[in-house]
């Protein structure tokens, strides 16, 4: 009966928002090879938004830091970024709520030494410089690899932009780095990975790349959020059914070789609709799944940083990982 | 000496006395200062630097109020600067963003006098002052002399009832300085102007004066007034060698004398 | 000038005890031909020495490009622009900015700055306010500006008139300051009121002063403009270097930067240029 | 001054046409009670406007934290550093990098500038070079310095140096062209070398503008603070607030500009302290 | 007028000319000069404005090369400035991060003499200057004339052969300036200095010189050498009026015809 009364409201929602579509919507993007890249670059917005008379805007960040103030000023309505960016938007009262995982990282985000550093093991890293972007999700690995090894107090950590990185890397001035591809890549030319971010994941330290909606747009059009969620499911098909294919589209749409690209996109796992419905992500309104309890352990470690103040509670997660916009796009292509 | 009498008052100071500053460092700069300007007078103060000269013009043309007594001018308080005392600074205060034109015309169309009064008014003063072919050029491109020159047409456009003068030719050469003076004794003349000047050239002061106001050192006051008359006479004969005459000298060497045991 | 000139030319050199303001404007203009010729050799030698390093190879084209690659990422970039965008809309972006910015700056901080010169009271309000923001670094308050204004021109260009506030505010109160006062006084003792003392004279006396701060405004603003394009720029001049930065595309850095030094002078002169003509009388008060 | 006071007290504002110098400054250094409160006033009704608006919460805290806030995150700060260094070693670290960058600039900017202000074939070398990087945006060639330089605190330094040479070199430059030639001519005919001429006249009668280019290096270097703590700092009180703004802690962002504020006005006025002391005659040439 | 033959020459300038500037733009400044100053003389030059005065002042202390022709100095070319030719500029040209003592003796300390010689030299000449307290104080703190004075004593601190001086007390008030030429006399006749001294001012001239040089109007020229004895006569008789007789009118009347006939 829940389920029923949810669905009643649903519907009186959805003949309002008929009625007023918005004129604008404003997306905040990350330049990787994503199921949101392959969706613009094939225009499988244009069916759901520009079709229906709503302009589709797009803007590109360097990193969730941007989006984040982006989304507070309130000059976007979705935005991309890693899942730590995530947290920090729900303890800064951003008034967001989290509606889809991108891609789980994996060996896309790894720890690189170079070569001819004599670093053979993490715990090798005792004195040495360690560069890597606060903030991001590689500072969150980063920083539990060393907890592990149980030097995180024996390192000297560095907060550089992944060109920064890649200079110093190359002047000699840092010997190790948690990066991302590309720069990871450029790296691995004169270096080797230690451990990366699918080894940690297997820990238990799940990082991905997120995506966000601000509640005023989410609650007043959900349709509109479920269609953006059917949009991104198409991509991740044609990535499912034909990697090639979806590398060479994402691989277009960034300025990149597809052999490139492709290899990015393997460093990652991207889920289906199904899949993200279930316990192991974001399980339902009434059993959340997993991935909030990450969300909340990866919150409290970042308290324990002091890089958020108060750690959001377990309820708020829940509440925040909400899957109720993935149930209506599954709904409405079952529909159709 | 010509006897002045029965003439029309304009400008009475009353027991007026100036202090600059507070409590502390304030400075007595005039002291009980009583004089009396009359309609068409040429009045030259003289006195120590630092006397106080410029302290008594500023409160005549109403920049500074007296710490106590007053200024009148026929009969009202003065109260604030006002075009009816017109003031011919040491340094002309000519507007360098100004023709001389504009410049002349400054004081009219402040007035909001009809426009063709304004030209007529403009080219009668630079007339007066010898330039008529002037009009267009901008200040700086004159030379000090024709600057002054262009500040007393523009204070005598405004038809003053007194000019008030502070040094004006103080800054000029020695020359340009005799040929002003005799200018400014035409004009006095021909326009029957009331004029305050302040000088520390004693020569100058008896050369246009017809009285001469000698001031005490700092506190100022009004040690003694000579009434002169050698401006009438180099006016009626036209030469100024003429009045270097034993009265000349004599009163003269009184003034210094006066001045000198001021400064010890 | 020097003072260490041969002998038989000296009389060109010193300048007359009576007339230095003259002599020193005449002579800065007339630059000897030997000054000339040793810019000419400072810069030549300059581009040598880069074109020789580049040459020996001793650095990646990374960390330093040739004259040869630079020219080729400026030719690309004029013909295919940087990011789809063509380099004249990069400037004009960046220029919009920079120019609405110093509009508003010019025409809120003229008359506040005036004000505040000649009431006590107006300065004593904004003073230590603008006293306060002017030493603060641009990046430190760039997120609140983003954060209350959002991502798009508006917070660049109140980051860009914030810096520009400053200078032209104090320069304004400093020329009231300065201003002669024997100006203001006999304007009122020719009959101005004080609206006309401050439109026909204050003004007009202040306008040298008012122009050199617009000076100081545009370079202060012109060195924040690459900061104002940090967050979610996707054109301007600014954002084409660090967006080459990003991707450590150095040829396309040092285009950058050269054509910024490049606009940074002309700007100026044209500056100039206009002051001479609307403040001839500069120099004369 | 004003120009509006009441009539009864004028005598104090006028300032006399032969000593406006010394009139102005005596007024400037006592302002008045009302002059006090009225600065007093605006700064509380700045605090009580944001105590008000952060009260109603028409805005979250991550968009404008309340003054109680604030006040903690500064209290917290104060007791236990941000990321784990203290306070002090954040501005320690900020005001070491500031300080030898602008030790070099003053030492190598003071003689240079002189020499080309001296001589103009020096000028000639070094002038256009200077004209053509101080307009450049530090952020543009920032990461230049950081290849070339490395991440250390040396090309932060390098960053530092160069925005506060460009104006010491100015200065100086135009201190030596506006030097009354007669104090030269008089040095020579009173039988003084050219060296003596350059130590003993040059030198010190440049100082007051030396001294002003060096107030504006501190500014310019300032506020290019920030910038210079953009890659691989991980302390500094410009870190502090980047790093603040990747968490959205507007709290500490609000600290760090306080903090800045604060210190910028304090130093100048430390170095407007100096000025004072060592150049007792300015305003004397 | 008394004559001054076989005394012994200092100063020969010969048919020099000075041009500003290059070409088109160059003005002639002065034209075919030939003088001689002689040790001991007070030389006073008087001509218009813009004449030339202090550019021939400045061709002898060595500023500025002429364009042709030649300054000898005891049949020495000149060539650039030298101690031996001491220098008065108009405003007083004192360091303001000296005092007094230390201005006066940058002289001696220039030319490494003993730190005995300058203190006993600079005690000397300041008390010459009627200065002896102020030695420590700032110069800013001092009133134009000390500052004039200060110089001249830092001047004199050098003995000199001659002392070139441009207008020395032009900007300083009337009574001051009185005193100033007094002490400049007794100076000059107590050291048995060598003068050569610009001024505007004819009085001055005809009070101080014992030769006064009049120049036409630019190109300067010299017109007329007069030779002149009224110093002298003041110095005798301590007193300035008893000159302003028809000897010194004569004078003046006829420098003061030529200047004019210059300036038309
Ligand atoms: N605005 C002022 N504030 C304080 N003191 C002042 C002010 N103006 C003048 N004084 C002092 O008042 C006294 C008289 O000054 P004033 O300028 O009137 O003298 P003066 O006779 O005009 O002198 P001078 O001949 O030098 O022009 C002096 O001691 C001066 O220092
Ligand atoms: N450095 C210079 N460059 C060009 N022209 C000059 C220079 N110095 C002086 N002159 C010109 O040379 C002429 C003579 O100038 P000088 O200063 O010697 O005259 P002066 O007799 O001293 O005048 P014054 O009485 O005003 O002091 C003038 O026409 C002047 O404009
Ligand atoms: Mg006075
Ligand atoms: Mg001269």
């Amino acid at each position: 009966s829940n389920e029923q009364a949810q669905n009643e409201g649903q519907e009186i929602k959805n003949t309002a928002a008929e009625e007023e579509l918005p004129e604008e919507i404003n997306f905040g993007i990350l330049r990787v090879p994503n199921d949101e890249t392959i969706a613009l670059a094939e225009g499988f917005f244009d069916k759901y938004f520009t079709e229906r008379g709503i302009k589709v805007n797009t803007r590109i960040f360097d990193s969730g830091v941007e989006a984040n103030q982006a989304l507070a000023s309130g000059s976007i309505d979705f935005a991309t970024m890693g899942n730590t960016n995530a947290i920090t938007a729900l303890a800064r009262e951003l008034n967001v709520e989290l509606v889809w995982i991108h891609e789980v990282l994996g060996e896309n985000e790894a720890l690189a030494v170079k070569n001819g550093s004599g670093i053979e093991k993490v715990e090798d890293l005792v004195g040495k410089r360690i560069a890597v972007p606060f903030a991001s999700t590689s500072h969150y690995i980063l920083l539990n690899v060393l907890k592990e090894a149980g030097i995180e107090d024996q390192v000297q950590l560095l907060d550089m932009q992944t060109a920064e990185i890649v200079a110093a890397w190359e002047r000699g001035d840092i010997q190790a780095a948690y990066t991302w591809q590309p720069t990871l890549a450029q790296l691995l030319k004169s270096g080797y990975t230690l451990t990366d971010s699918s080894e940690m994941a297997e820990k238990g330290y799940i990082t991905a790349n997120v995506e966000v909606v601000r509640k005023k747009f989410s609650e007043k059009y959900p349709e509109l959020v479920a269609d953006f969620i059917s949009a991104l499911s198409e991509a991740g098909d044609i990535y499912r059914n034909n990697p090639k294919k979806a590398a060479e589209i994402a691989g277009n749409e960034l300025g990149i070789e597809t052999e490139v690209a492709l290899h990015q996109m393997r460093g990652t796992t991207w889920k289906t609709r199904e899949e993200l419905l279930s316990q192991d992500f974001f399980g339902t309104a009434d059993q959340p799944g997993s991935f909030a309890k990450v969300m909340k352990d990866t919150s409290d470690f970042l308290q324990r940083q002091g890089s958020i103040e108060e750690s959001p509670s377990q309820a708020a997660f829940n509440k925040y990982v909400n899957p109720e916009y993935i149930k209506i796009s599954l709904k409405n292509d079952q529909n159709n | 000496m010509s006897a002045q009498t029965n003439k029309e008052s304009l400008i009475k100071i009353e027991n007026m006395s100036l202090e600059y500053g507070e409590s502390i460092n304030s400075t007595l700069a005039l002291k009980n200062i009583n004089l009396e300007i009359n309609k068409g007078e040429f009045i030259c103060v003289l006195g120590p630097s630092g006397c106080g000269k410029s302290s008594l013009l500023k409160c005549i043309a109403g920049y500074v109020k007296p710490t106590s007594g007053r200024v009148l001018m026929q009969g009202k308080e003065v109260d604030g600067p006002d075009w009816h005392r017109g003031v011919v600074f040491q340094s002309p205060t000519l507007y360098p963003w100004m023709t001389v034109n504009e410049n002349v015309e400054f004081g009219p169309k402040m007035r909001d006098l009809p426009k063709t009064e304004i030209k007529e008014i403009r080219e009668f003063f630079l007339d007066e002052v010898n330039l008529s072919g002037f009009g267009e050029n901008y200040t700086f491109e004159l030379s000090g002399g024709m600057k002054q020159r262009v500040a007393i047409a523009r204070v005598l456009a405004n038809y003053p009832q007194v000019v008030l003068m502070d040094e004006p030719f103080g800054a000029l050469d020695a020359l340009t300085r005799e040929n002003m003076q005799n200018l400014i004794r035409n004009i006095w003349k021909e326009n029957n102007t009331t004029i305050f000047f302040i000088t520390h050239d004693v020569d100058e002061a008896l050369l246009l004066a017809n009285r001469a106001v000698v001031m005490s050192k700092q506190p100022g006051e009004i040690i003694k007034i000579f009434n002169v008359d050698f401006t009438n006479q180099i006016f009626e004969k036209g030469s100024k060698e003429v009045i270097y005459n034993e009265d000349y000298f004599e009163v003269k060497n009184e003034i210094m004398d006066i001045i000198h045991s001021q400064i010890d | 000038m020097a003072l260490n000139k041969k002998k038989n030319n000296k009389q060109k050199e010193k300048p007359a005890a009576n007339h230095p303001k003259v002599n020193r404007e005449s002579e800065k203009n007339k630059k000897t031909k030997t000054e000339k010729a040793l810019t000419f050799i400072t810069w030549a030698s300059i581009f040598l020495t880069w074109y020789i390093i580049t040459k020996l190879g001793i650095f990646t084209p990374t960390l330093l490009p040739g004259p040869a690659r630079v020219w080729m990422a400026f030719l690309r970039i004029l013909e295919n622009g940087y990011n789809g965008v063509p380099l004249w809309l990069h400037l004009g972006a960046s220029f919009k900015r920079l120019f609405v910015a110093l509009f508003f700056a010019i025409f809120t901080a003229v008359p506040l700055g005036l004000l505040s010169g000649y009431f006590d009271k107006v300065e004593a309000v904004i003073d230590s306010v603008v006293e306060f923001y002017r030493p603060l670094p641009p990046l430190a308050y760039y997120t609140l500006l983003v954060l209350w204004f959002g991502i798009d021109d508006t917070s660049k260009q109140i980051l860009l008139f914030l810096a520009g506030f400053a200078p032209i505010y104090i320069a304004c109160v400093s020329a009231v300051r300065k201003l002669n006062q024997d100006f203001v006084l006999s304007a009122r003792s020719l009959g101005a009121a004080q609206k006309d003392v401050f439109f026909k004279i204050v003004l007009p006396a202040s306008l040298p002063e008012i122009f050199t701060g617009i000076r100081t405004a545009f370079g202060v603003a012109y060195t924040t403009l690459v900061s104002s394009e940090m967050v979610a720029a996707t054109s301007g001049i600014g954002w084409m270097v660090l967006d080459a930065s990003n991707f450590l595309k150095s040829d396309v850095i040092f285009v950058g930067i050269i054509i910024m030094g490049i606009t940074g002078v002309i700007i100026d002169a044209g500056l100039r240029f206009l002051e001479r003509k609307i403040i001839f009388w500069k120099g004369h008060v």
